[in-house]
């Protein structure tokens, strides 16, 4: 959490060594997972098949979407805990509106407004009335947690229409469509945060917003943008869950803020704001399903999974920690 | 060949009644030699997830308490995708519109049922201590989020409110989490608030639930002669309080047999994939309330 | 035609009024020095022509028209440029993303890397910098971020451009770039503000001056060159400093301090010096000349891979900088923002976090009251100038905020040799002749003084030898006698443009 | 300032204005909470009587005691989402050795030697080994939550030792021990942070961790030593919890964390470090009990208290946030 900033290499020798030490650092976590993954192919059985690499994706499709949003949302400093709760109202919302009205166009439109609106509550509260991002996002999570029990009075929305499933279950080119919306995502929001002024001004916001601001960028709207995103995507996730489990569930997703934000963590996106990377955050959301994946099929303890997952998390930073820590001694 | 494999998939694999399942589910399949796959599904992303992952392991079925009955369509279908058996257990599979799933095979006790169980158990012993209807106070532990607390507990209140307890006498205690401290706390406030009440019986969704509220009363002297708590599960929680040197206010649980639950529907799904013996639609277990007086016969008798 | 004009401009903040009834104008065409003691209100005039605060009464007129400013956005867009005190970057982004931050091209809605790195080399190489638009501002020193955010400020292309002691981290190289390119927007006629603490620069630069006192504007000189200094500096501070650097010569004791070959990563080859107590040894190199690396390697902040310091003749193992201060050795660092300042402490707090250690009662507790006492001593000997101890540090003006971590130090009572890091950056003349009346004291104590300083009058003033570095070496080594200007430059510039200084 | 003296420091009406304003903005969340609480008594029937009072002071006993230390995690810039698992694991163990040895010094010792343990594990990883805090403490909260599953086997341990309910129970002045404790910890911990090298340290490395540094303070091993105090009182929370439902569970606790950290943030503690007062964490930890305490004796539907405990959050921080503007805009 402390960083130590120190100057300049401008003579060309450090430089390029520099670079290639950049890059190294940079894809350190890609190799590192690439090495995972095929010791794993080799010794775990059954986990390099077609079968378990798909059910591996689509066990991660939703926390990838979210973790794209969630990489803008730290990086410009933030922090964001409502995102379970509004999945898990999206898919009441949209089951109970398809229940109504039979239409699949409304039923969606719906979740995704209520997504929206939920996300720019948040980014209203925290960018213009300087809430806590911690308690204003605790507060909507709780909020809208409440808002889901009461709409579904505490009971798992039935949905009976097979088309709406079809948002689910289509198979694509071999992969089911959460999958492709899920790298849909990755693609959109990598291009937004890496090639357009919003990204772009998203990491000076959260690199330091006193620099942003007085650079004229227009610090409240961009915040409140950006949670709109995220509500939004979220909400879409909670659609497309709904549709896989063919019922909106009041309690679904408790806990997936914090998954969330390990994925993107572990991706090498900080805290602090200001760092973020997309490739990272594949990264770390295809650590986080490998790791579930493989306990199951190795028949781990429940007991043990905690022990298990913990140890995982832990080895995975300190690789990619020790690495930087060699380069800020050299 | 690989041995069959048959998953095991409950909803709260941290709770002691799965443990419990799963060991009998595991001594079925050291008797019929197949291979049991336990999976913990806390919510109905990572039972999907658990579903691929069984159909990646090439198992042949799998038996399911699923963490909201409703899950019961997507289960189905994700089953049939990979041409997997599957049955349920504890807890029985519903369709979107409510509907018990038909082609489901399902072994279990209605949470309501065991819930009638818990208020008759109190009715019972409230006329043996000669307590008057009108003066006890009924307390409801809630934790309505979860579709079965609610269940079970509303069971409860059913069966007493049918054996003549004032429907004003209950008072709820909503709980913030499931656990023993939450549940205390609850019942501290009912206490408070409902002094008119000398004498209480209590009940929840699990036995955790029923001893918190029986702590909180002991906090404000509503001892044993005064309390009469009857939990859900029979758990080690449960035998804890019957092993203590004197009575508590936790008079009992209703105990329901993890050993037919887990070692049945195994072999059931085993026998099902492996012969094509389908299992019977539904076969229900009751539940038996156990007490400090018959602890050590009844678990002998359920083969605990 | 006037075309910038502050008419009655107040600004109040809690428990301090900040400017007070503010009236002066800058033409085109002119280099306007705007001068005053810390904390006199200079800072925040520019924050208000900057749109960052609104002022509580008074007009702002640009071109005779006036301008209510609500953000740092409207006052770019009417054409206002301003380069803070504190640094304004995004340590992550690259040169060209800060020089362009909130104006970055886009071609069918996506950035234009390529073209924004060109646009922004052309405007580095047009103003003389050397630096790569594509590396990450983390990467680079103070200085050159310093330059990064100059160039930011001239490639808004705005007519009305302010410094805020932009020298303040350059050395002699950079300056001079500066000094050149202010010379260039004064003869595109544009409008210039100018604020320092350094008399020669103003001279050199300024058309004109305005000085300020305690948040009143005192006076403005229509012709800089009139002036003559000590008026100056009589103004701003409000009494007489005949000679700021007050050098007293001293008796030197047996040597003390002795570096011995120290080695890290970064510099080329292993370092040694040695000093005698009493002494005040004076730094002077151009920026990463390697100075404060070796300090902070003489200091335990970075990690040694060689060679040891020996203090009254024993070995000082520092592996971190409290080792150092067991030792007494005490280094006060040259980034005040990132290494000095704890931003939301207060100033009482700032001055005492060392040194508290040494009046516990208990062991363990401290004892307010002393620390109180102390924490009033500084704020009144160097004239901080802040509504009270409690104050929150961030809230003090910068040349304050110097002075208080200045204090931090000064306040050290097992002293033993006292390393400071370009101690005077933004402190106005009047503190620097306090401080260095003080640093003269330590010495005569018998302590050693090391002064690290890219102001190369105030090391020529004040040290009895100085050490010059050059590239991570020591080039060469001058006594007061021998060390003039042309001889310290001669070694601190590279071989080839020392020749020209000769 | 508008005199012409030179040193500032010393012109007393504005100081003193600024001060009296700084004490506002101190105690406005008290001032706060004091209607509230007024208010309350009035129209809550029940809450103000002394047995809901001690019982809303017990419901917060565990949560104000690692408020504590959590409020020092905070302060120095950390995190610490382990609290939760470190009390599951405590009162397990605790339960488990009193069992075999049936000493209850030892059984307390253990407990508490565990917490310091996994106390100094998280400050080690955290400081030395500079894992990301986040991560390292949900690692931590994974695996002593798994520790604590397997050492019960996931039953509940049941304590038998009535000498060891005392713990719980005992009632000392009117007040059970455990609210003794909490309050016993508060005045240590505001000692600590305002009276110690200690707690000044702690904030100031919260502030600038290189300012720090630089300043002498052995940033590392502070960290560690904070970690593990947080370590030894969430262990003791744990000891406690489980005399007072006499057997140590091992799935006790769970999400805990979160309450803790939104009492200190309700305090005023900052995320961003360097900021902390004891009494503020007081009221924080007194929001959240008595917000939950009022519910139930309103008879709040389950449902609509996720709906309001977000409001009162929300109410809460912004109030706070408020008042902070006008300020700002002055
Ligand atoms: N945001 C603020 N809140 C409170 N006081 C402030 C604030 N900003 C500035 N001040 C005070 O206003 C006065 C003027 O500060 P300013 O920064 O303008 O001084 P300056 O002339 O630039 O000094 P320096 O030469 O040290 O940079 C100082 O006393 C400072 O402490
Ligand atoms: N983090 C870093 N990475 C690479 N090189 C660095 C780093 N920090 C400093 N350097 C290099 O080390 C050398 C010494 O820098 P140092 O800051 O000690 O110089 P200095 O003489 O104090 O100049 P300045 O005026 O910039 O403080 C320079 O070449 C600088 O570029
Ligand atoms: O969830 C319950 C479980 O706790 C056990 O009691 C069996 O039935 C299930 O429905
Ligand atoms: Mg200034
Ligand atoms: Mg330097």
């Amino acid at each position: 959490m402390n960083t130590t900033t120190q100057s300049a290499p401008t003579s060309p020798s450090p430089a390029m060594n520099s670079t290639s030490r950049a890059l190294l650092k940079e894809h350190s976590m890609t190799l590192g997972y690439l090495v995972l993954f095929t010791v794993l192919a080799f010794t775990v059985e059954n986990f390099f098949s077609s079968a378990n690499i798909v059910g591996l994706l689509l066990s991660v499709a939703q926390i990838g979407m979210v973790a794209c949003t969630m990489m803008l949302c730290l990086a410009s400093r933030d922090f964001d805990l409502s995102v379970g709760s509004t999945i898990a109202f999206a898919g009441v919302l949209g089951a109970m509106v398809l229940e109504r009205t039979g239409s699949v166009p409304i039923a969606i439109g719906a979740g995704l407004l209520a997504g929206a609106l939920i996300g720019a509550g948040n980014g209203v509260l925290i960018a213009y009335l300087r809430v806590n991002a911690l308690i204003a996002t605790l507060a909507t999570m709780l909020m809208v947690r409440g808002l889901a029990f009461i709409a579904s009075q505490g009971q798992a929305v039935g949905i009976a229409d097979e088309s709406f499933f079809a948002f689910g279950d289509t198979v694509v080119l071999g992969l089911p469509l959460p999958i492709w919306m899920t790298v849909v995502c990755f693609v959109i929001f990598g291009v937004l945060l890496n090639h357009t002024v919003f990204g772009r001004n998203t990491l000076a916001i959260g690199g330091n917003p006193e620099a942003a601001r007085l650079a004229g960028v227009r610090v409240e709207r961009l915040r409140v943008w950006i949670f709109l995103l995220q509500g939004v995507v979220a909400a879409l996730a909670g659609l497309i869950l709904s549709a896989r489990i063919t019922s909106g569930q009041p309690n679904a997703a408790t806990g997936f803020e914090l998954d969330v934000i390990s994925a993107c963590v572990l991706g090498g996106v900080s805290l602090a704001g200001g760092k973020a990377r997309i490739f990272g955050v594949v990264i770390g959301v295809l650590i986080m399903g490998t790791v579930e994946n493989v306990m199951n099929l190795l028949n781990v303890d429940a007991f043990y999974q905690y022990l298990v997952r913990g140890l995982i998390l832990l080895a995975a930073v300190l690789l990619d920690q020790l690495k930087t820590r060699g380069e800020r001694r050299a | 060949a690989d041995p069959v494999k048959i998953g095991f998939l409950v909803k709260q694999a941290e709770e002691p009644w799965f443990q419990d399942e799963w060991k009998f589910a595991e001594a079925a399949a050291k008797d019929k030699g197949f291979t049991l796959v336990k999976i913990g599904v806390p919510n109905g992303e990572k039972t999907l997830a658990a579903i691929d992952n069984l159909a990646a392991q090439k198992a042949v079925g799998f038996v399911i308490c699923a963490p909201d009955v409703k899950l019961g369509v997507a289960i189905n279908r994700a089953a049939k995708r990979h041409k997997l058996k599957v049955m349920s257990v504890d807890d029985q599979l519903v369709d979107g519109a409510g509907k018990p799933i038909a082609d489901i095979p399902h072994m279990g006790i209605s949470g309501y049922e065991i819930g009638k169980q818990v208020g008759a158990g109190l009715l019972a012993e409230i006329k043996a201590r000669g307590w008057k209807l009108e003066e006890v106070g009924v307390l409801r532990v809630a934790y309505d989020q979860l579709p079965t607390g609610r269940e079970r507990t509303m069971g409860a209140v059913d069966a007493l409110k049918a054996g003549g307890m004032p429907a004003a006498n209950v008072v709820d205690a909503p709980q913030a989490k499931t656990d023993t401290e939450s549940a205390f706390n609850a019942a501290n406030i009912a206490f408070t608030k409902n002094a008119k009440f000398k004498k209480w019986v209590a009940f929840g969704l699990n036995d955790e639930a029923a001893l918190g509220a029986v702590r909180a009363g002991e906090g404000r002297g509503i001892k044993a002669d005064a309390m009469l708590a009857i939990g859900i599960g029979g758990s080690q929680t449960a035998l804890n309080e019957f092993t203590k040197p004197t009575a508590t206010g936790f008079f009992g649980t209703v105990l329901i047999s993890p050993k037919r639950h887990g070692y049945e529907t195994a072999a059931m799904v085993y026998d099902w994939a492996t012969a094509g013996k389908t299992p019977p639609p539904v076969t229900l277990t009751s539940g038996i309330l156990m007490t400090r007086a018959n602890q050590a016969e009844i678990r002998k008798q359920m083969g605990l | 035609m006037s075309s910038l004009q502050f008419d009655n401009i107040s600004k109040v903040f809690p428990g301090v009024k900040a400017l007070n009834g503010v009236s002066f104008e800058a033409r085109p065409g002119q280099v306007m020095g705007l001068l005053g003691e810390n904390g006199a209100g200079k800072s925040t005039l520019l924050k208000i022509l900057g749109g960052q605060y609104k002022p509580d009464g008074g007009r702002l007129l640009i071109d005779g028209q006036e301008r209510h400013f609500t953000s740092a956005g409207d006052a770019i867009a009417a054409g206002v440029a301003i380069i803070h005190q504190e640094l304004q970057y995004v340590a992550e982004l690259t040169v060209a993303e800060n020089v362009l931050l909130g104006r970055l091209p886009t071609r069918l809605g996506f950035v234009d890397h390529k073209a924004a790195r060109k646009k922004v080399a052309e405007q580095l190489a047009n103003i003389g910098v050397d630096l790569d638009p594509a590396a990450r501002l983390n990467d680079l020193s103070i200085a050159q971020r310093q330059m990064v955010e100059i160039c930011k400020a001239v490639m808004q292309d705005a007519r009305v451009i302010a410094f805020d002691e932009p020298t303040s981290s350059l050395s002699h190289r950079e300056t001079e770039i500066l000094f050149k390119l202010v010379k260039r927007l004064r003869a595109e006629g544009r409008t210039l503000i100018y604020i320092s603490h350094r008399l020669e620069e103003l001279y050199e630069l300024c058309d004109a001056c305005t000085i300020f006192r305690d948040g009143r504007k005192i006076v403005t000189h229509d012709v800089m060159a009139e002036v003559p200094r000590d008026r100056l500096i009589s103004d701003m501070v409000g009494r007489e400093v005949k000679d700021i650097y007050d050098y007293r010569a001293r008796q030197h004791g047996p040597v003390r301090l002795e570096a011995r070959g120290l080695r890290s990563d970064r510099l080329p080859e292993p370092l040694s010096f040695a000093m005698r107590g009493g002494e005040v040894l004076g730094f002077f190199g151009l920026v990463g000349a390697g100075r404060s690396e070796l300090m902070r390697l003489l200091y335990g902040a970075d990690h040694r891979r060689g060679g040891e310091v020996l203090l009254d003749g024993k070995t000082v193992r520092a592996t971190s900088p409290a080792d150092a201060i067991a030792a007494g050795i005490v280094l006060c660092p040259e980034d005040r923002k990132e290494q000095g300042i704890l931003a939301h402490s207060s100033v009482a707090e700032n001055i005492n976090i060392s040194c508290r250690r040494h009046d516990l009662s208990v062991g363990v507790f401290l004892r307010h009251g002393q620390e109180q006492q102390r924490a009033d001593d500084f704020i009144k000997k160097l004239r901080i100038k802040t509504p009270h101890r409690e104050q929150e540090i961030r809230l003090l003006s910068g040349g304050n905020q110097q002075k208080v971590i200045l204090a931090r130090w000064l306040a050290e009572p097992g002293l033993k040799v006292l390393i400071l890091d370009e101690p005077t950056r933004g402190i106005d003349v009047g503190a620097k002749n306090e401080i260095y009346k003080i640093i003269h004291d330590v010495a005569a104590s018998g302590c050693c003084v090391i002064v690290i300083s890219s102001e190369l009058p105030e090391v020529l003033g004040i040290a009895d030898r100085l050490i010059v570095m050059r590239d991570g070496r020591i080039s060469g080594e001058l006594d007061r006698a021998d060390a003039s200007e042309t001889a310290a430059l001669a070694l601190a510039l590279p071989d080839g443009a020392s020749a020209a200084v000769h």
